[in-house]
């Protein structure tokens, strides 16, 4: 195994880390959040940068999971609103086979799996299909408010399907929740008779492979938004004095400072790794996926606290940054499945004896705590 | 060691709860959520407790308190916590201004300010931080520059909770007679000084729990000065060590917030429909937390039988905060726990304030449960707040080291 | 609630803690330790303490739980030799109504239950009884090697029944174990048809008064190690010097011993408080006693690793005496119940739903982990 | 970021596989478990891997290594770990005598002491740490003073590991040209040279890890100093460089001891015969250490790919072993915890021994979990033993803060 970055990688970083430095600040980003409004990031962001991780013969630049979660970094680096971009990232390999779907999803529509963001999304629960259309309610979905068409589980006669819905239809109806966390949005989503397409594509296996990638991603965004909260911490530490010094030449401020480096190098290291083993398909990479998921975002939400125990009072203000990535690692704790979710998950593949049936899969993991 | 009442103590129990279960339902309830609107419904109370002879508990009685000791007082909170007497607003004056007042003040200063605090016409604030003396609180630089008859002061105050509702603020000035503490004086200032601007300042949930106060040539009389010129580190002193009490008896009490996390756990089901209490995980949580707050429970005793015997505050009243403020933050996080990603959250959320984790299309009464989510939202922000305030944690263990254990400085 | 020691009380630790510096310290523990054989000291011990705790009317010297945990803490102070006193003082209110065996007791010979000591108390697995006497084996028997009679839980026709056997007879076979920690003893114990008596009392509420006891003594046993562990180190820190400077100006050597403070006297505030709950028999006395346990054993094991670390690679050693305290206070967190079992109890007690039936019990209380 | 193997890369597994497959059954098994009981058991195997050309993976050609990089080095590591090779005897000349050596030394030395290494002929153990000396390794104490050809070196060492094994050591000693670092040689010495005596220290197990080690006036030539007289502080920087890759690479195989640990948990039950794998506590413990031993290991990748490419020890390094010592640690006692009081026994204690937690009374087979509890017990004490050693945790931090991160010294 190799860990380095190809050169195309390095320089697909580079570029993107340019974009972001121009198209984002503090100011833009209240701007947006005040307003609850960021779709005017969202697309110029789709117009260059939307078809990273698509096949280049779908109209996409084509990538895999390594450039993708180079992307989450770094948009959660700057706090970037991500919601459109991660939700469609996830959703796409659903459209296998329709490209005038990916291609709009490449052109900048947002598509969104309809799935609980708290779950992981295998363990999502599907609607009931039926004659007269989808019917049922899905709470807290990811980019709920913005898609154009969502991704559906649905349990069919024989077994597990996805459905395309587009969301423009009335029996549609979107309400938008309040996260604290203004960097990205859900809705509660309510179906009562919508009309549907069956995808052709084995549901399982593609909720497997969403799952996969949406743990890498979360992931990779708490790496970014932990490597700001470290940059914004040491940076205050050495320029904040208190009884004559710079409080950074404290030791338990520094020890603070190193405890939420050891979590960040961790993260980078096993972010990438995981990247490149779901997409080499390595045998254990449903595992790593998971386990890069639970224990990067949980560790995120202890270098929260510890950023802002670093910061004193200042960072506990609306008008201090910190706040916003601060927030930001909170959320990926648990979306998309908590840590003890899995946590269960990795444990039935492990502990799985020699009694048992069946293969255990990415499901039934929906435990909240 | 004694878990038996006196006489005197069980008497006073039975009156208090007595007194209390007419009280409280003459209150116009609901207690409202937001800070500025809870004063009006909670003023009337404070001057009912008063007129009850149940304000001031440990307070001389010559200025209107009842010169009970601190078991008394105990008893007082744990009616007033079990039967759901409102927020009290005037901690600030009830805990720290008053009692530092009663014991360095002048005569003056006693008769004037102390009846007013506990009949609830004043509130007070503390203008202490500043936005370069943090923790460092003795490089303080707002200043007050000896004029005719008084002083003019000058400066900057951050983190003030209650100022745009307080009366009065206890205040700490340079007033130059020396470095760092050895020139620090200690004031009382009317809030409604010419010269004195209050700002509010968001915390990161949006609100404004504290303010910053700009203080510009405000003038205040010598009759204002508590203790001596340049000698207020020494009053400073003793209002952080009644903080320190307050606090190590516990600001929230968590007795009552493990007994609402105990009927959340026991009357929800998970996704899934199991009964929340079945769940090992959640058993082991609400387990592991009740037996924080028995820890905590016997602290807050500890250090209340010190303060009846008249004892310095000892080893118990030094890691007060160093206790609380980790369980109160892990109380509030594990009642956001219980349902879905419900502490991501904003406060404006509606379906998450309703709190049954379902859909915003159901129909909901708001029931007992309306202020869960909010209630635990704020709390889980405050106790990093307060983590912070007052000497940050860091801090904390350096006293406990140093003052206690002997530890060298340098 | 008044949390003070009355002044019989503090006159009583203090006697206790002369008396103890004058027959312990560390070259005789090792003697001990060494040799495996602390008789010497449990039985002058036993000649001067062992009626603490027992009412004047039955021989003893009176006093209750208050008391006994105190003596507790001044043994673990020193890190004296305990398992004989401490089993004797947990069985000895199963022998209420033979006043011989109680003055045997109080005479220094010890009597142990015969219980796993893994475990709480009440969750204890009954032997058989039969016509042929008592037959089975109960493994890890605290003092089980110095017992001179046993008190055996048995699963009588009628429900749960306790006996006492004596522990001479030649059915009963006594293996003793080897601990890390000196200062306790441990034995596997077969009985194969040993006669027994049946005791004439409450097997339920007495082994439920035991556990109660149990959590209570232990921990304030482990506050006696944490206090002393507090000391070496903060001593250490004040000696030993590095970078030109006494470790002890290091804020996180500062930092770690304030966390040891924080638990040593959250541990002393509950011990004595949930001693006079319990003696005081209190409503929720015995949620108090899981939790004190619970805690203060689990925070033990922390402050342990803490004080190694404070002490660097010297508290490492054989030839230091931190070792003692760190292997006793490891000890008890397991002994009796561990945190997640008494964490259980609590649970059963405070989640029980209306549904249930029955009152919870201290039992079923049995996972290692 | 990589999974494939180069077609070389791929050839030299399947080469070591096969090597492994037929050498490893040659050898006298069981390994013994006490330390001076291996010598005889693993030099055999050392002098067959260096016929094989398996010994010094990364070393020069010249001095009998081969020459390859990290990763070649690491697929051998894998793939012994998986066949189930003997411990490693002599890491410090493998991976921090040797390569500083290589790295610093005179031709001579190189030519002298480098095969012996690989060969196995020459264990070497490192003389650095001091009873006044540990984290702060620059205020050592032991003196050599000039004489004619040489150095007469007097002082006293501890904590030094396989000291009565090794033939040679690494030591500093104080040439007295400058304050602190700046006055120290590094030396190489012969064990049994005159002066030179070992006396055994017992950690708290009980077992004679490490030695103190006495030198009374111990003549070296002038041809035993690496590098430059006074100039010892860089070679000594070169030393824990290399010892940092080391311990970040991990000198325990997590990935193995974790593979144990889930296979214990699947084939056990709890005291009430219900699969400990059904534990909900034990799944979530089991999948938490998976979960950071896959941490581990993507940090060791990235350590490897580093220096394999010849790139400077970067932040990976850095944090290797501050991510390491606690996962050994809890993997360790969760192991242990598995059965009742297990973490308790000694390491003679022979129920726990058997890992049956079972009865004294009962018969046992002693069958492949003979081991259990002394790994165990073994692995958690040495965990907390390695977090102290080569810079203890805070001294780590305090690196990563002022090294890595620009924080002020003071």
């Amino acid at each position: 195994m190799e860990w380095k970055f190809s050169e195309e990688q390095e320089a697909y970083a580079e570029a993107l880390q340019d974009w972001l430095s121009g198209a984002v600040d503090s100011e833009k980003l209240r701007g947006w959040f005040d307003s609850g409004d960021a779709s005017a990031f969202a697309e110029t962001f789709a117009r260059d940068w939307a078809g990273v991780g698509i096949p280049e013969e779908d109209g996409g630049q084509g990538g895999g999971l390594v450039e993708l979660a180079l992307t989450a970094e770094h948009l959660a680096r700057v706090d970037a609103p991500s919601a459109a971009w991660l939700a469609t990232t996830l959703a796409v390999p659903a459209l296998a086979g329709r490209p005038a779907e990916v291609e709009e999803a490449v052109g900048g529509q947002t598509v969104a799996l309809l799935a609980s963001a708290d779950r992981i999304p295998s363990a999502a629960v599907p609607l009931q299909g039926g004659a007269n259309g989808l019917t049922g309610s899905v709470a807290r979905v990811l980019a709920g408010d913005t898609a154009v068409r969502f991704v559906v589980p649905v349990a069919g006669a024989h077994g597990l399907e996805l459905h395309v819905v587009d969301a423009g239809q009335e029996s549609v109806r979107v309400t938008p929740r309040r996260l604290l966390d203004r960097s990205r949005t859900l809705a509660d989503v309510t179906l009562d008779g919508a009309a549907s397409q069956r995808l052709d594509v084995d549901a399982v296996s593609v909720l497997e492979a969403i799952s996969r990638r949406a743990a890498v991603l979360v992931a990779a965004d708490t790496l970014g938004a932990s490597q700001t909260m470290l940059d914004l911490a040491v940076d205050y530490a050495k320029q904040r004095q208190q009884f004559g010094v710079f409080i950074g030449s404290f030791q338990a401020v520094k020890h603070a400072a190193a405890s939420i480096m050891v979590a960040v190098e961790a993260a980078r290291s096993a972010v990438y790794y995981t990247a490149a083993s779901v997409d080499s398909d390595q045998p254990e990479a449903a595992l790593h996926a998971a386990a890069a998921k639970a224990q990067i975002t949980a560790e995120g939400t202890r270098s929260a606290d510890t950023a802002l125990t670093m910061h004193g009072a200042i960072g506990y203000t609306w008008e201090h940054d910190l706040q916003l990535y601060y927030k930001r690692a909170k959320l990926n704790e648990g979306l998309f499945g908590s840590p003890g979710a899995w946590n269960d998950h990795i444990a039935d593949v492990l502990l799985l004896t020699a009694g048992d049936q069946a293969t255990p899969r990415l499901l039934g993991a929906g435990a909240s705590v | 060691m004694d878990f038996s009442e006196r006489p005197d103590e069980a008497q006073f129990r039975t009156e208090v709860r007595a007194w209390l279960s007419e009280t409280l339902p003459t209150l116009q309830w609901p207690e409202p959520p937001e800070l500025e609107d809870k004063v009006p419904f909670w003023r009337p109370y404070q001057t009912a407790l008063f007129e009850a002879g149940y304000a001031g508990l440990t307070w001389p009685q010559e200025y209107g308190g009842q010169g009970l000791d601190e078991r008394m007082s105990s008893i007082f909170s744990e009616e007033s916590a079990h039967a759901g007497a409102p927020e009290r607003l005037n901690t600030i004056g009830e805990d720290f201004a008053g009692p530092t007042i009663a014991h360095f003040g002048t005569a003056e200063q006693k008769e004037k300010y102390l009846r007013r605090i506990l009949t609830g016409e004043d509130i007070w604030c503390q203008l202490f931080s500043e936005p370069e003396s943090g923790s460092d609180l003795a490089s303080l630089r707002t200043k007050a520059v000896k004029v005719d008859g008084g002083w003019r002061i000058t400066g900057q105050k951050i983190w003030t909770s209650r100022a745009q509702l307080a009366a009065h603020a206890i205040l700490l000035a340079r007033t130059g007679g020396g470095e760092r503490h050895r020139g620090i004086t200690y004031f009382l200032l009317p809030m409604d000084s010419e010269g004195v601007t209050v700002r509010p300042l968001e915390h990161m949930l949006g609100e404004a729990e504290f303010n910053e106060v700009f203080l510009d040539n405000v003038f205040l009389p010598d009759s204002a000065v508590v203790g001596e010129v340049d000698g207020g580190w020494k009053v400073t002193m003793g209002t952080l060590a009644f903080e320190r009490v307050a606090i190590a008896t516990g600001r929230v009490n968590t007795v009552k917030e493990i007994r609402n996390l105990v009927d959340d756990v026991r009357s929800r089901t998970d996704a899934d429909g199991n009964p929340l209490g079945a769940d090992p995980h959640v058993r082991r949580s609400v387990a592991d937390l009740w037996g924080r707050v028995h820890l905590h429970q016997a602290i807050s005793q500890r250090v209340i039988s010190g303060a009846s015997g008249g004892e310095p505050p000892g080893e118990a009243t030094s890691i007060g905060k160093l206790f609380f403020c980790p369980l109160v933050e892990d109380l509030a996080d594990f009642g956001l726990s219980l349902e879905p990603l419900n502490d991501q959250f904003d406060l404006e959320d509606e379906v998450a304030a309703v709190g049954t984790g379902g859909l915003a299309a159901a129909e909901h009464e708001a029931g007992p449960q309306d202020q869960g989510h909010r209630h635990w939202l704020r709390l889980a922000n405050q106790a990093r707040g307060t983590a912070i305030a007052g000497g940050s944690t860091y801090i904390q263990r350096n006293i406990v080291a140093e003052r206690i254990l002997g530890m060298p400085k340098k």
